[in-house]
C-alpha cells in the first residue's frame, strides 16, 4: 500500500481528485456552463468540418495577418474571463457588510482578484495590443509579413499556452493568492505551499516567451522591412508606437523572465532569494518587478496612442499636428519609463531623496503625455471631424484619460502617495488609464481596422451602445472608488464593516453592470455585423478615406499584402498617392516570394504547456520529458529547410483581376 | 541614422508608386538575433544586480574567499577563451569556404565548451559537497544561479553547436547555414563577454573581499 | 526556438540579382549574412589581448601584488571594461555600421538600461536596506 | 446621448453623497496627514491648470469642426506651428516644474523616518515635550502595539495622547503589511526582519480607523485596529487601566499570539517583555534561533566559513516554524541540498548548535559584540582544496 501512494506520488506528484474542487459551487457551475460552450463549438465545427480548415488555414498560418486576428481572439475571449471576475468582486464588495460575508471566502476572492489583474494585462491587454500591431504594422510599412514569420506563430501560441494554463487553475487545483505581482514571502513556499503561485509562475512564463519573442520579431520587422522611400521620419505614427513599444518589450520581459526565474527557484529549490531565511531579501523582489512592471504599462499605453493618433488624423481629414513632436514624445516616454520603477513602493521606507527623485522623473513623463494630447487636440483644429465609431471611442479616451493622468501624477507625489497608495483611490487611477487608454484605444483600432480584415463595417448602431454603456459604465464603476479611497478604503478587501460605505460600492457594482452590457453589445455589434456583411460591405478597401499604406490594398488583403511593393514618398503615403493621381496597376505581376505554414509553433506550444502543467503538480518524469521534446522539436525544426514559396504571377493575376471587377461594380 | 531626416519630396513629375520587381528587404535575422541577445543581456543584468545587493548575505556561513579557488576559474576562463579564438578559425574557415576545416573548428570549440561546463559542474558538485549549495545562503543562492545561467547558456550553445555541425555536414555551407554559424558565433562570444562580468565581479572582487 | 529560423531566408533570391559571381569567388565580404566574419589577424590580435586582460587581474588577485584592495579592485575592474569592449570589436565585429547602426544603437541602448537597472537596484537597495535593516550602525559602516 | 443624461441627474446626488461621506483624508485629523492632504490639494490644484482647458478644448473643438459644420475653416494640409508646439510643451513643463519643487520640498519634510518638529500649522514644538514610542508588529492578521515607554503591549488597539509627538518602529511577523491610520499620518510598509519608521502628531481626540493597506493574505480583510487619540489625562488613565488589567506578553505568549488568527477582540498586557520588540524584529524569538542583528554582524565580517555551513536550522525562519501552513516535500529540495541533517563532517561537529558562538545571539541587543568577537576570523576557514 505504501509503496503504491509512492508510485502514484511520482506518477501523478501533487496531482489527485482533490485538486478538483468540486466542492465549491460557483465554480462547479462555470465549469459546466465552460464545458457545454466549448462542446457546443467543438461540436459546431465538426458539424461544419471545419477542423481542416482552422487547422492549416488559421492554427499553422504563419501569415501575420490572420496571426493578428487570432491574438484579437484571444484577448476578447479573456476579456470575458477577465471581466466575469472583476463583476464578482464588485457584487462581492457589494454584498459584504457587517454580518453579511458576501457569497465568495477570502481564499476564493483572493484568486478572483489575482486572475483579474494578471488575466486583464498578460492576457486581455497584451494580445489586444499585439494583434494590432502584428496586423497592421507589417501593412502600414507595405511589407509582405514580418521578419520571422514562423516565431510569430510560435509567440502567438505560447501566448495562447499561458492563457489555457491560467483557465486550467480554475478547474484543477487553483490560482495564486496573492495579488497579481505575488510579492514574496507571501509568494514564497513557506506561506503560499499550494499549486497556485506555480500556475501564476508558469504561465506568464510561457506567455512571456511568446511576447519577448514577438517584441523582437516586430522591431526586426520594423527596421528592416520597411518599403522603399519609408524613411524613420516618414514611418506612420502607428509604426512608431509599435516600435517603441517593441523596444519597450525586448527590454522589459527579460527582467520578469529573470525575477520569476528567482521566484521559482525559491520554491523549489529553495534558494533564498526572496526568503527571510538566510538572508534573502523580499524587497529586491518588489525592485525588480517594478523595473519590469512599470514599462509594461507604457508598453500597453504606447501603441493605443498611435491608434489615436492615427484615428484622429484619419477622421479630422487632416494631417497629424506635430508629427515630429509627436515622434520626440514616444521616445522621450520610452527612455524615461525606464527612471521611474520606484513610484509603485515609495511606501517601503527608501529615503526622501530617493522618493523625490522618482517621484520628479514619474513627472517628467507628464509632458510628453501632455504634448501628445495637445497634437491631438490641434490635429482636430480645422478638421472636418467624422464621428465615426473609432473617433468616439478616441473622444471617450481624450476626456477620460487626462483624469487618470491627473490622478497618476497626484500619485507620484511622495507624501500624498503616502496617503492613497493601496487604496481603492490607486484602483481607480490605474483602471482610469488603463480602461480609459488601452480598452478604449483597442476598442478604437479594432472598429477602425475591421473592415480593412474582413471587408466589412461594424453595425455602427450597436458600436454606440456599446462605446456608452462602456464610457458611462466606466464612470459609474470608478468615480465612487475615487471617493472610497479618500475616505481611506484600501485594496483587496472581501469585507467591510462599516455600512455607510456600501451605498459606494452598490453604484460601483451598477456600473460594472453597464460595463456588462457595454461588452454584450459589443458581442452582439459583433454577431449583427457578420450577419449583415453584404449590406456592410466595403469594396474600396478605404472606407474611412485613410492615410496610410495599408488602406491601399483590398480589404480584407490578400494572402500577400501587396502586388507590387509601394514606393514611399511622403509621411502619410497613401493619401500622398491619392491626391497625386496614382492610378492601381493592372498587369505586369510577377510571382511572390512567400512563407510557408508549420504546425511546429502550434505544437512546441502544446508540449511547452505540458511541461508547465508538471512543473506546477510536481509531475517530474512529464515536466522533464516534455522539456526535452520541445528542445529535440525545436532541433527537428530547424533541419526543415524547405520554409517558403513562390505565389505564381497567374494567382496574383487572378487575384488582383478579381478585385478590378468587384472595384468596377461600385463606381 | 542619415535616414531621421527626411528628404525633400520630389513633386515636379508624378513619380513612381511602387516597385515592378520583388523587392527583398534585407534579412532581419543578424539584427533579430542581436536583439535577442540584448535582452538576453538584460536577464544577466537582473542576475549581476541581484548578486550585488545580496552577494555579502552569508547568512553565517562561508564566504567567496573560503570557496572559491581562483586556479580552477583561471583554467575555466582559459577554456572559453581558447573556444573564442576557435570559433573565430571556424569562421574564418566557413568564409573561405572550406567545409571540413570548418568542422573541425567547431569540434574543437565544442570540446573547450564542455571543458568548461565539466569544470564548473565539478566546482558546484564540491561546493554543494561541502554543504555549501544553493540553500545556504543568499549569497550562494545568487552565485549559484548567476554562474549557473551563464553555464546553462553555455551548455545550449553546445547543444545547438553540434545540431549546426550535423546541418553543415547534411548541406554544406549553404547560405542559411553560414547565417545559423553566424548567429552561434554571436551567442558564443557574448557569453565570453559575460564571463568577464562572471569573473571580475563574482570571483576576483568576491576573493578580495 | 531561435531567431536564426528566417523564412526568409533569400539567399537565392540574392544571388539572382547579378551577384551570382562575387558570391562564388569572394565571400569575405560577409555578403547576405549581415555580419562580417573579421580577419585572421583581427581575431589574434583580439586573443591576444583578451589573454593578457585575463592574465593581469588574475595575477594582480592571486599574487596578491597590492596591499591596498582599493587599487586592485579599481584595477580590474577597469581591465574588464577594456576587455569587454576588446570583445565587442574584435570577436563580435561590432561597429558603426554593422546593420545600419542599429546595432550599435541597440546596444547603446542596452547598456543605458543595464546601468540604470544595477545602479539603481543598488541605490535603491542600499537605501532600503540602510533605513531598515535591524543593524547597528556601526555594522552598516561595514558594509560596502 | 441619454447616458450622459443621467449622468448629469445623478451628478447633483453624488455632491450629496461626497459631502455626507467622511473623507478622511481629506479631513484629517493629524498634522502630518494634514500637511500631506493639503499637498494633495495644491497638486490636483496645479494640474487642473492644464487639465481643465484640454477637457473644454476637446469639447469646443469636437463641435465646432464637426463634419456638419461647413462654416467651420478646413486646411487638410496644416500641421505644424512652432509657437504653438513651444506653448504646447512648455505649459506642461512649467506646471511640472512647480509641482516638483513641491514635490522635493513635501517629500523630505514628510519623510516618515523624520521626527516632527512642529504641532500643527500654527504651534511649534514646545520644548518640554516627551515622544510617545510605540513599537508595531504586523501579525498574521492582527496588530500589536507595545509601548516600551510604558512596559505594556496591546493588540488591535493603539491609544495615543493628543498633542504628543509619536515615533512608531514598524515591523511584521511573516509578510509584508502597510501599517496604515488615514487619519494620522500616511503609511509605511511593515516588513519581517526590517524596521521602518513613522513620526506622526494626533491633533484631534476621537477614534480613528486603522488597518493593514498592503494585502497580506486570508485574513487581510479584519486586519484593523482602533487609533484612540486621548486627552493627555485619558491617556494615563488609559494607560493605568491597561496596567490594571493584568496579563504578561512574554515570548511564548507572542509566539501563541503570532498564530493565525481572525478577528481577534482588542487585548491588553499590563506587562510585556522588554527585548521582545527587539527580538521580533531580528526574527529570534524562539530560542534556537539566531538573531538577524548577528548574523548581518557576522556577515559584514565575512562571514563564519566553512565551519559553520551546517548551521542552517538555526537560520530558518519561516521554514520549519513560522510557515501558515507546513510546506509539502520538496523533491528538488532534496535532491540537491547535501544532506545536512546527518552529515558527519567534522565542520558539522564543530558547527553544532551548542556552539558558543552561536548560542550568545539569544539574547539581542548584548550579543553583537560578544558574536562578532568570538566569531572566527574571515579568512581563516580553510577553503575547500586544502587537504
Amino acid at each position: 500500500m505504501q509503496d503504491r501512494t509512492h508510485f502514484m506520488q511520482l506518477l501523478l506528484g501533487r496531482l489527485s481528485w482533490d485538486a478538483i474542487p468540486l466542492h465549491v459551487p460557483i465554480l462547479v457551475g462555470t465549469f459546466i456552463g465552460t464545458a457545454t460552450l466549448g462542446l457546443a463549438l467543438l461540436g459546431f465545427i465538426t458539424y461544419k468540418r471545419a477542423w481542416g480548415y482552422l487547422w492549416s488555414q488559421w492554427f499553422c498560418s504563419i501569415d501575420h495577418k490572420k496571426i493578428g486576428v487570432m491574438y484579437i481572439v484571444l484577448g476578447l475571449i479573456m476579456l470575458l474571463r477577465g471581466f466575469a471576475d472583476a463583476i464578482m468582486m464588485r457584487a462581492q464588495q457589494a454584498l459584504s457588510f457587517g454580518s453579511s460575508v458576501g457569497y465568495l471566502p477570502p481564499e476564493h476572492y483572493d484568486q478572483v482578484f489575482t486572475a483579474h489583474g494578471v488575466i486583464m494585462i498578460f492576457f486581455v491587454a497584451m494580445p489586444l495590443v499585439t494583434g494590432l500591431m502584428n496586423y497592421v504594422v507589417p501593412l502600414q510599412i507595405g511589407a509582405r509579413d514580418v521578419a520571422f514569420p514562423f516565431l510569430n506563430n510560435f509567440s502567438f501560441w505560447m501566448t495562447t499556452a499561458g492563457a489555457v494554463l491560467v483557465m486550467m487553475s480554475l478547474f484543477i487545483g487553483e490560482f495564486a493568492r496573492t495579488g497579481w505581482l505575488a510579492y514574496p514571502p507571501l509568494s514564497g513556499i513557506a506561506y503560499s505551499p499550494d499549486v497556485g503561485v506555480d500556475y501564476y509562475i508558469w504561465s506568464l512564463q510561457i506567455a512571456g516567451i511568446g511576447t519577448l519573442l514577438s517584441g523582437v520579431n516586430i522591431l526586426a520587422t520594423i527596421i528592416k522591412m520597411r518599403a522603399p522611400g519609408m524613411s524613420l521620419m516618414r514611418m506612420p505614427i502607428f509604426t512608431w508606437t509599435a516600435l517603441c513599444t517593441n523596444v519597450l518589450i525586448v527590454a522589459a520581459f527579460p527582467v520578469l523572465t529573470a525575477v520569476l526565474v528567482l521566484l521559482s527557484l525559491d520554491r523549489y529549490v529553495g534558494t533564498d532569494f526572496f526568503t527571510n531565511d538566510f538572508g534573502g531579501n523580499a524587497m529586491m523582489y518588489v525592485n525588480l518587478i517594478w523595473i519590469w512592471g512599470h514599462p509594461e504599462v507604457y508598453i500597453l499605453i504606447l501603441p493605443v496612442f498611435g491608434v489615436f493618433s492615427e484615428v484622429v488624423a484619419t477622421f479630422s481629414g487632416k494631417r497629424l499636428f506635430g508629427y515630429a513632436s509627436m515622434v520626440y514624445a514616444t521616445v522621450v516616454i520610452t527612455i524615461l519609463s525606464y527612471l521611474v520603477w520606484l513610484h509603485h513602493f515609495f511606501t517601503m521606507g527608501s529615503g526622501a531623496s530617493v522618493n523625490s527623485f522618482f517621484g520628479i522623473t514619474t513627472m517628467i513623463i507628464s509632458i510628453p503625455t501632455g504634448a501628445k494630447m495637445f497634437n491631438w487636440l490641434f490635429t482636430m483644429y480645422r478638421g472636418r471631424i467624422r464621428f465615426d465609431l473609432p473617433m468616439l471611442w478616441t473622444m471617450g479616451f481624450m476626456i477620460t484619460f487626462v483624469i487618470g493622468g491627473m490622478t497618476g501624477v497626484l500619485l507620484a507625489v511622495p507624501p500624498a502617495d503616502f496617503e492613497l497608495h493601496n487604496s481603492l483611490f490607486l484602483v481607480a487611477h490605474f483602471h482610469n488609464v488603463i480602461i480609459g487608454g488601452v480598452v478604449f484605444g483597442a476598442f478604437a483600432g479594432i472598429t477602425f481596422w475591421f473592415p480593412k480584415a474582413t471587408g466589412f463595417q461594424l453595425d455602427p448602431f450597436w458600436g454606440k451602445v456599446s462605446f456608452w454603456f462602456w464610457l458611462s459604465g466606466f464612470w459609474f464603476a470608478f468615480t465612487p472608488l475615487y471617493v472610497l479611497g479618500l475616505m481611506g478604503v484600501t485594496r483587496r478587501l472581501s469585507h467591510f464593516d462599516d455600512p455607510s460605505l456600501q451605498i459606494w460600492f452598490q453604484i460601483a457594482a451598477f456600473g460594472a453592470v453597464l460595463i456588462l452590457f457595454g461588452i454584450l453589445a459589443f458581442l452582439v455589434q459583433l454577431f449583427v455585423s457578420i450577419k449583415n456583411r453584404v449590406a456592410l460591405a466595403d469594396v474600396s478597401g478605404d472606407c474611412w478615406h485613410g492615410r496610410t499604406l495599408e488602406w491601399s490594398t483590398s480589404s480584407p488583403p490578400p494572402e500577400y499584402n501587396f502586388a507590387f511593393t509601394p514606393l514611399v514618398h511622403d509621411q502619410d503615403a497613401w493619401w500622398d498617392m491619392k491626391s497625386r493621381g496614382y492610378v492601381r496597376p493592372l498587369s505586369g505581376f510577377i510571382p511572390i516570394h512567400m512563407p510557408k505554414s508549420t504546425p511546429a509553433g502550434i505544437v512546441l506550444a502544446g508540449i511547452s504547456l505540458v511541461c508547465g502543467f508538471a512543473l506546477i503538480w510536481h509531475i517530474w518524469w512529464l515536466g522533464a520529458a516534455a522539456f526535452f521534446a520541445v528542445i529535440a522539436t525545436a532541433i527537428a525544426h530547424t533541419f526543415n529547410y524547405d520554409r517558403d514559396f513562390h505565389i505564381p504571377a497567374e494567382e496574383v493575376a487572378r487575384v488582383e483581376q478579381a478585385r478590378t471587377r468587384l472595384l468596377a461594380t461600385t463606381v | 541614422m542619415s535616414s531621421l531626416a527626411s528628404e525633400p519630396i520630389n513633386t515636379a513629375n508624378p513619380p513612381s508608386f511602387y516597385l515592378t520587381q520583388e523587392h527583398h528587404p534585407e534579412n532581419g535575422t543578424m539584427l533579430g538575433f542581436w536583439l535577442y541577445l540584448m535582452s538576453d543581456c538584460l536577464i544577466f543584468a537582473v542576475l549581476f544586480a541581484m548578486y550585488g545587493v545580496l552577494g555579502r548575505n552569508y547568512a553565517a556561513g562561508p564566504g567567496p574567499a573560503q570557496l572559491f579557488d581562483l586556479k580552477v576559474v583561471a583554467i575555466n576562463t582559459s577554456m572559453l577563451l581558447f573556444s573564442s579564438i576557435t570559433y573565430g578559425f571556424a569562421m574564418l574557415e566557413m568564409a573561405r569556404n572550406r567545409q571540413t576545416a570548418t568542422l573541425i573548428w567547431l569540434a574543437i570549440t565544442g570540446a573547450f565548451g564542455a571543458a568548461f561546463v565539466g569544470l564548473e559542474l565539478n566546482e558546484f558538485a564540491h561546493l554543494i559537497h561541502d554543504g555549501a549549495g544553493p540553500q545556504r545562503s543568499a549569497f550562494l543562492s545568487s552565485f549559484f544561479t548567476l554562474v549557473g545561467t551563464h553555464g546553462l547558456h553555455v551548455s545550449f550553445g553546445i547543444v545547438w553547436l553540434i545540431t549546426l555541425m550535423t546541418q553543415v555536414l547534411k548541406h554544406g555551407l549553404t547560405e542559411a547555414n553560414r547565417r545559423r554559424l553566424s548567429c552561434l558565433s554571436l551567442f558564443w562570444h557574448f557569453l565570453d563577454v559575460v564571463w568577464i562580468g562572471v569573473f571580475t565581479f563574482v570571483y576576483l572582487l568576491g576573493v578580495l573581499r | 526556438m531561435s531567431a536564426s529560423d528566417s523564412v526568409h531566408a533569400h539567399g537565392a533570391h540574392d544571388g539572382h540579382d547579378g551577384h551570382d559571381d562575387r558570391h562564388v569567388h569572394s565571400h569575405d565580404h560577409g555578403h547576405g549574412s549581415g555580419a562580417a566574419h573579421g580577419s585572421l589577424k583581427g581575431y589574434l590580435i583580439g586573443f591576444a589581448l583578451s589573454v593578457l586582460l585575463t592574465a593581469i587581474p588574475f595575477w594582480l588577485v592571486m599574487g596578491k601584488v597590492f596591499d591596498d584592495h582599493t587599487v586592485t579592485i579599481v584595477i580590474v575592474l577597469a581591465l574588464a571594461a577594456v576587455q569587454i569592449v576588446v570583445h565587442m570589436i574584435y570577436f563580435l565585429h561590432l561597429n558603426t555600421s554593422s546593420e545600419g547602426g542599429w546595432n550599435i544603437l541597440a546596444l547603446i541602448f542596452t547598456m543605458v538600461l543595464l546601468v540604470i537597472t544595477l545602479a539603481g537596484s543598488l541605490w535603491v537597495m542600499y537605501h532600503m536596506n540602510a533605513n531598515m535593516m535591524p543593524m547597528s550602525p556601526h555594522d552598516m559602516r561595514e558594509m560596502p | 446621448m441619454s447616458a450622459r443624461a443621467l449622468r448629469n441627474a445623478l451628478l447633483p446626488m453624488l455632491a450629496v453623497l461626497i459631502a455626507g461621506c467622511k473623507a478622511v483624508v481629506m479631513h484629517p485629523a493629524g498634522d502630518i496627514a494634514v500637511q500631506q492632504r493639503n499637498l494633495i490639494v495644491a497638486s490636483t490644484f496645479l494640474m487642473l491648470l492644464v487639465i481643465v482647458p484640454v477637457i473644454v478644448l476637446t469639447f469646443v473643438f469636437a463641435w465646432r469642426y464637426r463634419a456638419s459644420n461647413q462654416e467651420a475653416p478646413y486646411e487638410p494640409d496644416w500641421h505644424h506651428s512652432t509657437q504653438l508646439e513651444l506653448v504646447i510643451w512648455s505649459a506642461p513643463l512649467l506646471i511640472i516644474i512647480a509641482l516638483g519643487a513641491l514635490t522635493w520640498i513635501g517629500t523630505h519634510t514628510l519623510d516618515p523616518y523624520r521626527p516632527v518638529d512642529r504641532l500643527d500649522v500654527a504651534r511649534k514644538l514646545p520644548a518640554d515635550v516627551k515622544t510617545l514610542n510605540v513599537q508595531v508588529v504586523a501579525l498574521d492578521w492582527k496588530w500589536l502595539f507595545i509601548y516600551p515607554d510604558y512596559g505594556i503591549a496591546t493588540v488591535n488597539e493603539l491609544a495615543a495622547p493628543v498633542d504628543v509627538p509619536i515615533s512608531f518602529q514598524i515591523t511584521a511577523s511573516n509578510v509584508m503589511n502597510s501599517f496604515f491610520v488615514p487619519a494620522l499620518a500616511g503609511q509605511i510598509y511593515a516588513m519581517p526582519g526590517m524596521e521602518t519608521q513613522l513620526h506622526a502628531v494626533i491633533n484631534q481626540a476621537g477614534d480613528y480607523e486603522g488597518f493593514s493597506a498592503n494585502y497580506s493574505g486570508a485574513g487581510f480583510s479584519h486586519m484593523r485596529f482602533k487609533f484612540r487619540g486621548l486627552s493627555p489625562s485619558d491617556f494615563d488613565a488609559w494607560v493605568a487601566q491597561v496596567k490594571a488589567g493584568g496579563g504578561a506578553l512574554e515570548r511564548a505568549d507572542y509566539l501563541k499570539l503570532a498564530q493565525p488568527s481572525e478577528n481577534l477582540p482588542v487585548q491588553h498586557y499590563a506587562h510585556s517583555a522588554s527585548d521582545l520588540y527587539d527580538a521580533i524584529l531580528n526574527l529570534c524569538v524562539e530560542p534556537n534561533k539566531m538573531c538577524m542583528r548577528d548574523m548581518m554582524s557576522i556577515d559584514a565580517r565575512g562571514g563564519l566559513g566553512l565551519a559553520s555551513v551546517d548551521n542552517v536550522s538555526r537560520l530558518a525562519y519561516d521554514r520549519d516554524a513560522g510557515a501558515r501552513a507546513a510546506p509539502r516535500s520538496n523533491y528538488v529540495l532534496a535532491l540537491c541540498a547535501a544532506d545536512r541533517a546527518v552529515s558527519s563532517s567534522p565542520a558539522a561537529v564543530r558547527a553544532a548548535s551548542d556552539s558558543p558562538t552561536v548560542a550568545s545571539a539569544w539574547a539581542p541587543a548584548e550579543s553583537t559584540a560578544a558574536a562578532a568577537a568570538a566569531a572566527p576570523a574571515p579568512n581563516a576557514g580553510a577553503t575547500r582544496f586544502a587537504p
